[in-house]
């Protein structure tokens, strides 16, 4: 397997840092933490060191990964110059946030050369702090066949326009945004992003039973796809498969496993909100708020107006250091949706409530006292 | 005073016909002739009819129970039982005077059924008529749900068990243990009764209150904060001074799912789709409709053998509310200390 | 439907009281609750009336119910002279905790004539207040062939060995026990009891293949049987069913459909606890804390340490009006695992935990500090 | 200062190679031609060759990264992305170069794997290589986890995807997202550095405590309570006086499936099955020899196309601790807030 410790002896990464932590069972560096670039109000980490002796600190600056995450050599090595010329000639490429960490640089100064430099190649800083982090996305329409929704396309546009939130902390924990062209989520968006936003269909998978019909006569075995639908909702007759209305849930596996079938057409994105996978009450997965809307460029009218209600909910709500699920869990799932103004509906519970342990505002009491 | 009870209770023996005290332990299979009547038969090959009635809904006189325990003497030999549902059970009833003990009993007004894939017995708490806690009335809805639903209790022609259980008031909440269920929901804020409160026990009062609404107020008394009040009546149960409860407010929801068996997908608490409806007696119409919309969804929609709850996590509480004809609110979703494990954490929608 | 009015009219209750309630839409009777009956802790529900003008009050007793609930008409038009000699001549048969209430008593003496009268039958009173309720139970080995534990022989043995804390009430809070005989749940003792009682067995369910091709001949449907075992254990080839004893979860389907498969052989009792209705946190489940244990007559050993050690934990933990389940909730269900001083096991959870949020310690760690 | 950033990122056309470019959004199929890589076709007919590598944990060189971009340059018109898992893919590869690509990169020491019913690249933290709070080594760990299981991300005859996560500390748990994960354990109970804990911000430490154990002491300082802290680290996160791990104490817990993707029964969060084992370097034996244990029980019980939570969801948890030979603990038992939506309510036992 790939070894990072070779990776890092041929860099200026002071190994002994790591090599002694392998001895002493223990990292050998000290404090450090979401920092901010001079001039800007995130982009980078600050590392101190516990071994003054070997490197007294060690920070790294955060660049904003590319749409669908795909570089060309021609700038990536430009890209690397500045590595080398700034920082120690370590990557960490790439976080699992999508940002390319540029490690070892040793001061201000050299944050501040380095994303000059990076500004002037068209790539930028940030991700750090209480802020709007780097909004990852799967590579979407560039390469797969199933995308939902232009993620790269969204990550370019979100970038840009939420460009003073990830530059500048000002929420009252960290956003993490994620996305996933479609519910196979290949961006892990819902389980464990502050907002998810992944690509859904509303109306049916799309069957072309010529072409079934003629991948079947290829030899590939139909029945084991019907037989693992989560739902039992496909019927093959040997000629024709029919789709229940009544059962697809839409959850992609046929779509995955059949050429012929295809994704609808009544495309949209569902937001999701509160997953995370510490805070204070722990790991949560992501809750839906918005089921479906339209993605529609270029200004995304729809999904902004969403996005941002849901930053300022946090915003209004949050107390310091609360991720969006902790907050929600605190507010309570119900109190939140109306908070978000949404529209109640079945796609917002697993299951209805278990109790009637809930309060009647005045208003809805018609009068009565 | 000389000392009473430490009875506990007679022997097990004491009140078992004699075919079940020689076949206690041995039975070995059962059928169910018709509704209402089951017969065991034991590994001796002895058998055992029982015959089994609806009863009246958390009240009966002691009139009515001589005159079945008359019909018990003729034709059981003196022994009936009463169910974990409540329903009667003339117990070894003679095969031959079965037709006629139903007879006889249908005559009294005691519908003969409840086996099966039929609507067993109605479970209801006494409310309005004998306590001071309750937000409707189990009795009447009962009664009209019964009424509503008699057919289904003589006839084994549902998919499978259906259940109706009623409490009114949110202390029972019995309503979670059956396929459907009615609870009594009071939306108004308990009123302090000043002049008396001094004599309630106030720490009891205020740590009783599972939103701690509750503060201190002056010497005895205390305030209720009315954002914080979710109308549980748990104050009103330890202080004879807090009343709650208002005619033009109170009323009952309507719980769907519950299920207490480990078969299928096994035991689960019901839901709650329907966070109010207004008390309507004596017709009490809006819970007949809800119910028989439900019902006849489930009927329309169940495979043989599947229970409500089963039924509902087949096709998914999308499509039920949908088949069920009921409309989201913001009180179907759960913001109460677990909510969030009952929030939508998956993109499997059911458009 | 049979009618409670009907019902109540042919008693000297106060029908005025209901038929006003009808008309207001509101409860005539005033303040009440769990009462004693003058020489006992407990075995009244004490009632005032709103409407001193219709009635004053009217109190009600709690008769244990028989085991099994079986009754024999000899001493039951007993309790009904009783009834009518004391109350109102209204009964409540049964409450859903199997008790039988003798309704519209008046006053102290009333009370105490009636318990003297049901003690010289062989009857008790019981079951109100912070006490150990009474214990209901299924018919069990009485009428049903899949009884796995005697529901009745224990539930006569509970109520005599626990009968001071059935009359005299010292608990933080009400304990209702129910019993089942098997999976099936009659009882429905794991979802709303404080402390459940089940018959279950470890071993397989019991295929006799001679009787189930009888069976299957005689035109009954095993296919269906098979197809809706809820983990697809069963396997049959028309001649002999196969139980795979790697998926049966002992669900008791197959038992319950085909009478040539009967319950295994390795019979015990499950004991859970913390299921209720209300209580400060709500609608909660019960949770399997005993998963096997052997109920053993004449003296039930295991079975009354366990149930001893549930009620002693509850006792020195609960705080006042706190119902088992709140309990376990606020403490955590590990720590309570932890005093029951239960083996842990997969037994214990639907899941394994979902974060690495737990407390070592100092025992834990050998001394290192 | 002139004002820096504002920037954003390149527009999406710019990283793309032209066949993605034309074909964006008009891909209808894709083929894995052999393990690491994938055909895809277009309705335009076009074909676009990728081929995945893995990636050492964490940290690669600015050296060997341009001896990939020549090996982008020659092979595939200089493009290349690096997937939501961290592998690289070089895209639009030249059909007839692939071979020699692959053995080019092979000789790097870069396997070419890890698509479908493979292992695929691990995921894994910094941890001692650059961060203060780790109670294990991701990459160290990972490292011994890929050396041990490398056939498995060159061949794609697993049962399913197989995907492994490492977080050294309770932050990430990133871990929980995978089919199997490490999530690194602290144990100790963090020390307060009394003479520098001026400088910290104490209200945050305070109430960034999950399980309110820190109490404010004197001026500046504060104390945490022993049976209380839960080895979080977030006091540590918030203030430099503060200090958590300890040599002979961390180590690591291990989770099995977390899955992300709405098929089977949908996404859910990992389960912590191993509470903790030791940190043993270089070698690792504890954390190879437990995911092996998992990894063949599902190889060897997992029907095809069953990813590792499908497979226990089917099999149920108490047979899934006995085929990978996994011992209860106690810490197996949440008691952590939801703890009792995961209890067990139910008797549908797999003894
Ligand atoms: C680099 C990275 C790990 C990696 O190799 O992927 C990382 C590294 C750090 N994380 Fe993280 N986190 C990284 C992804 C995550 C993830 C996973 C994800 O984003 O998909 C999580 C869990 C998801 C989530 O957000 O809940 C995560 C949850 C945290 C937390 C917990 C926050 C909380 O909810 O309490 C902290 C602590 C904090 O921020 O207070 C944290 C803090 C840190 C710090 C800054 C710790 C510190 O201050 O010393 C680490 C810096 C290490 C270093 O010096 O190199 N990191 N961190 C990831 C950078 C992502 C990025 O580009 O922004
Ligand atoms: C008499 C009674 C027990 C008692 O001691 O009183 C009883 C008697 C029988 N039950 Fe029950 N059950 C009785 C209440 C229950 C309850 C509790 C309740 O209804 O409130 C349950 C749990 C209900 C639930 O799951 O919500 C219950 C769940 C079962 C089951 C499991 C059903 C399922 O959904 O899988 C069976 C097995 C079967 O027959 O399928 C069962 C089977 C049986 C059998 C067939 C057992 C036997 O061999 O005799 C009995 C006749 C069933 C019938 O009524 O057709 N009995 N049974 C109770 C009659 C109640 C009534 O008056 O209708
Ligand atoms: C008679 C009965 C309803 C019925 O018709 O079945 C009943 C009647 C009352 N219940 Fe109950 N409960 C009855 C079964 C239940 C059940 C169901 C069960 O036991 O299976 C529950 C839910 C299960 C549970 O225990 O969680 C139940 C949960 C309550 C509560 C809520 C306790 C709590 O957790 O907060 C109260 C209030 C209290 O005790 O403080 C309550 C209180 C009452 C009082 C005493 C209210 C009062 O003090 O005024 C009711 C007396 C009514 C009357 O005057 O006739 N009743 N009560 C049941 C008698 C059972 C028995 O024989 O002991
Ligand atoms: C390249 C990448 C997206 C990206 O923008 O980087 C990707 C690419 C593809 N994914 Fe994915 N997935 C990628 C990460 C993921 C992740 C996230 C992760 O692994 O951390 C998931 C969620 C995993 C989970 O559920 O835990 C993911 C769940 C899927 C699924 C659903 C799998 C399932 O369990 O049902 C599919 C559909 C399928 O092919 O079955 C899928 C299908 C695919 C397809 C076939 C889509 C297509 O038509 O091209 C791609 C090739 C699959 C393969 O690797 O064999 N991809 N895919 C990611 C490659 C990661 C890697 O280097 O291995
Ligand atoms: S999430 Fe969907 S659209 Fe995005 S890469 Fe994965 S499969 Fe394709
Ligand atoms: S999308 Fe999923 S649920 Fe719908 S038919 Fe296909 S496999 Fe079944
Ligand atoms: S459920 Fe409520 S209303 Fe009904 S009897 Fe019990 S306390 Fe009274
Ligand atoms: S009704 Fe319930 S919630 Fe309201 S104040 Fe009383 S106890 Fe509190
Ligand atoms: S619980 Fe079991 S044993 Fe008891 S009656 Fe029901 S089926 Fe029979
Ligand atoms: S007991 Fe239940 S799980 Fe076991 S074989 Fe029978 S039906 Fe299947
Ligand atoms: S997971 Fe913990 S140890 Fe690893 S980088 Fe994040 S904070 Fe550091
Ligand atoms: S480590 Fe976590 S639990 Fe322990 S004191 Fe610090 S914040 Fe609290």
């Amino acid at each position: 397997w790939p070894s990072h410790a070779r990776e890092l002896k041929r860099t200026r990464y002071p190994v002994m840092m790591y090599e002694v932590a392998m001895t002493e069972k223990y990292t050998q560096w000290g404090h450090g933490g979401m920092s901010s670039v001079p001039g800007l109000g995130s982009g980078a980490i600050a590392r101190k060191s516990r071994r003054p002796d070997i490197i007294s600190h060690s920070h790294l600056v955060r660049v904003l990964g590319t749409p669908g995450c795909f570089y060309k050599t021609s700038s990536f090595r430009k890209i690397c110059e500045l590595a080398e010329q700034y920082g120690d000639g370590s990557l960490h490429l790439l976080t699992t946030n999508s940002n390319l960490e540029i490690c070892g640089l040793m001061n201000d100064n050299d944050m501040r050369g380095i994303t000059e430099g990076l500004n002037s190649l068209g790539y930028d800083v940030g991700s750090a702090g209480d802020a709007i982090r780097n909004i990852p996305d799967c590579m979407g329409p560039a390469l797969c066949e199933y995308a939902l929704m232009d993620t790269p396309g969204i990550k370019h546009f979100m970038t840009k326009h939420y460009i003073d939130d990830i530059q500048y902390p000002r929420f009252p924990f960290k956003i993490k945004t994620k996305m996933s062209g479609c519910p196979n989520e290949c961006g892990k968006a819902l389980l464990h992003a502050d907002i998810g936003i992944i690509g859904v269909f509303r109306d049916l998978p799309k069957v072309d039973n010529e072409r079934l019909r003629k991948w079947v006569s290829q030899g590939n075995d139909i029945r084991t796809v019907c037989d693992r639908c989560p739902t039992d909702a496909m019927e093959w007759n040997n000629a024709d498969l029919e789709i229940d209305p009544d059962r697809c849930i839409r959850c992609m596996y046929c779509i995955n496993r059949v050429p012929a079938i295809k994704p609808g057409d009544d495309r949209g994105v569902a937001l999701t909100a509160g997953g995370k996978m510490k805070g204070k009450m722990g790991p949560m997965k992501g809750k839906v708020i918005f089921p479906f809307i339209k993605a529609t460029p270029p200004d995304y009218q729809e999904l902004v107006a969403a996005y941002n209600k849901l930053c300022e909910v946090y915003d209004e709500h949050g107390k310091k250091k609360e991720r969006i699920g902790d907050m929600i869990q605190r507010l309570g799932f119900d109190t939140f949706i109306e908070l978000c103004g949404v529209e109640p509906s079945t796609m917002h519970f697993s299951s209805p409530r278990r109790n009637t342990f809930y309060h009647w505002h005045e208003a809805e009491l018609g009068g009565v006292k | 005073m000389s000392r009473i009870g430490g009875v506990g209770v007679p022997p097990v023996a004491e009140n078992l016909p004699p075919v079940v005290l020689k076949n206690y332990g041995k039975w070995d299979t059962h059928e169910i002739v018709r509704p209402g009547v089951i017969k065991r038969i034991a590994e001796t090959g002895d058998v055992c009819y029982t015959v089994r009635i609806a009863m009246p809904p958390s009240r009966i006189s002691v009139a009515t129970m001589l005159e079945i325990c008359d019909l018990a003497d003729k034709y059981c030999g003196g022994y009936f039982r009463i169910t974990q549902r409540n329903s009667l059970e003339f117990v070894d009833v003679d095969p031959a005077g079965i037709n006629e003990l139903i007879e006889n009993v249908e005559a009294m007004g005691f519908p003969v059924g409840g086996t099966r894939n039929s609507l067993h017995n109605i479970i209801a708490c006494p409310a309005w008529i004998h306590c001071n806690l309750p937000a409707t009335d189990s009795p009447g809805i009962a009664k009209a749900l019964g009424d509503a639903l008699i057919d289904e209790f003589r006839n084994q022609r549902l998919p499978s068990w259906l259940k109706i259980n009623l409490g009114a008031c949110a202390n029972i909440e019995e309503a979670l243990m059956a396929d459907i269920g009615i609870i009594g929901v009071h939306r108004d804020q308990p009123i302090v009764l000043e002049e008396s409160i001094k004599i309630c026990e106030r720490p009891t009062v205020i740590h009783g209150c599972p939103t701690y609404a509750i503060k201190p107020k002056g010497e005895h008394s205390i305030s209720i904060n009315p954002e914080k009040c979710i109308h549980c009546g748990a104050c009103t149960m330890h202080c004879e001074a807090i009343l709650t409860g208002n005619p033009d407010l109170d009323g009952f929801a309507v719980s769907v799912g519950g299920k207490a068996s480990n078969t299928g997908r096994g035991p689960d608490l019901g839901r709650v789709v329907i966070p109010y409806l207004p008390n309507n007696p004596p017709k009490w119409d809006e819970a007949v409709k809800a119910v028989m919309q439900i019902v006849d969804a489930w009927k329309e929609g169940a495979e043989p053998d599947e229970r409500m709850r089963e039924w509902i996590d087949r096709i998914g509480w999308d499509r039920f509310f949908r088949k069920a004809g009921i409309k989201v609110s913001l009180k179907d979703i759960d913001g109460y200390i677990y909510g969030n494990e009952f929030a939508r954490s998956d993109l499997r929608f059911g458009w």
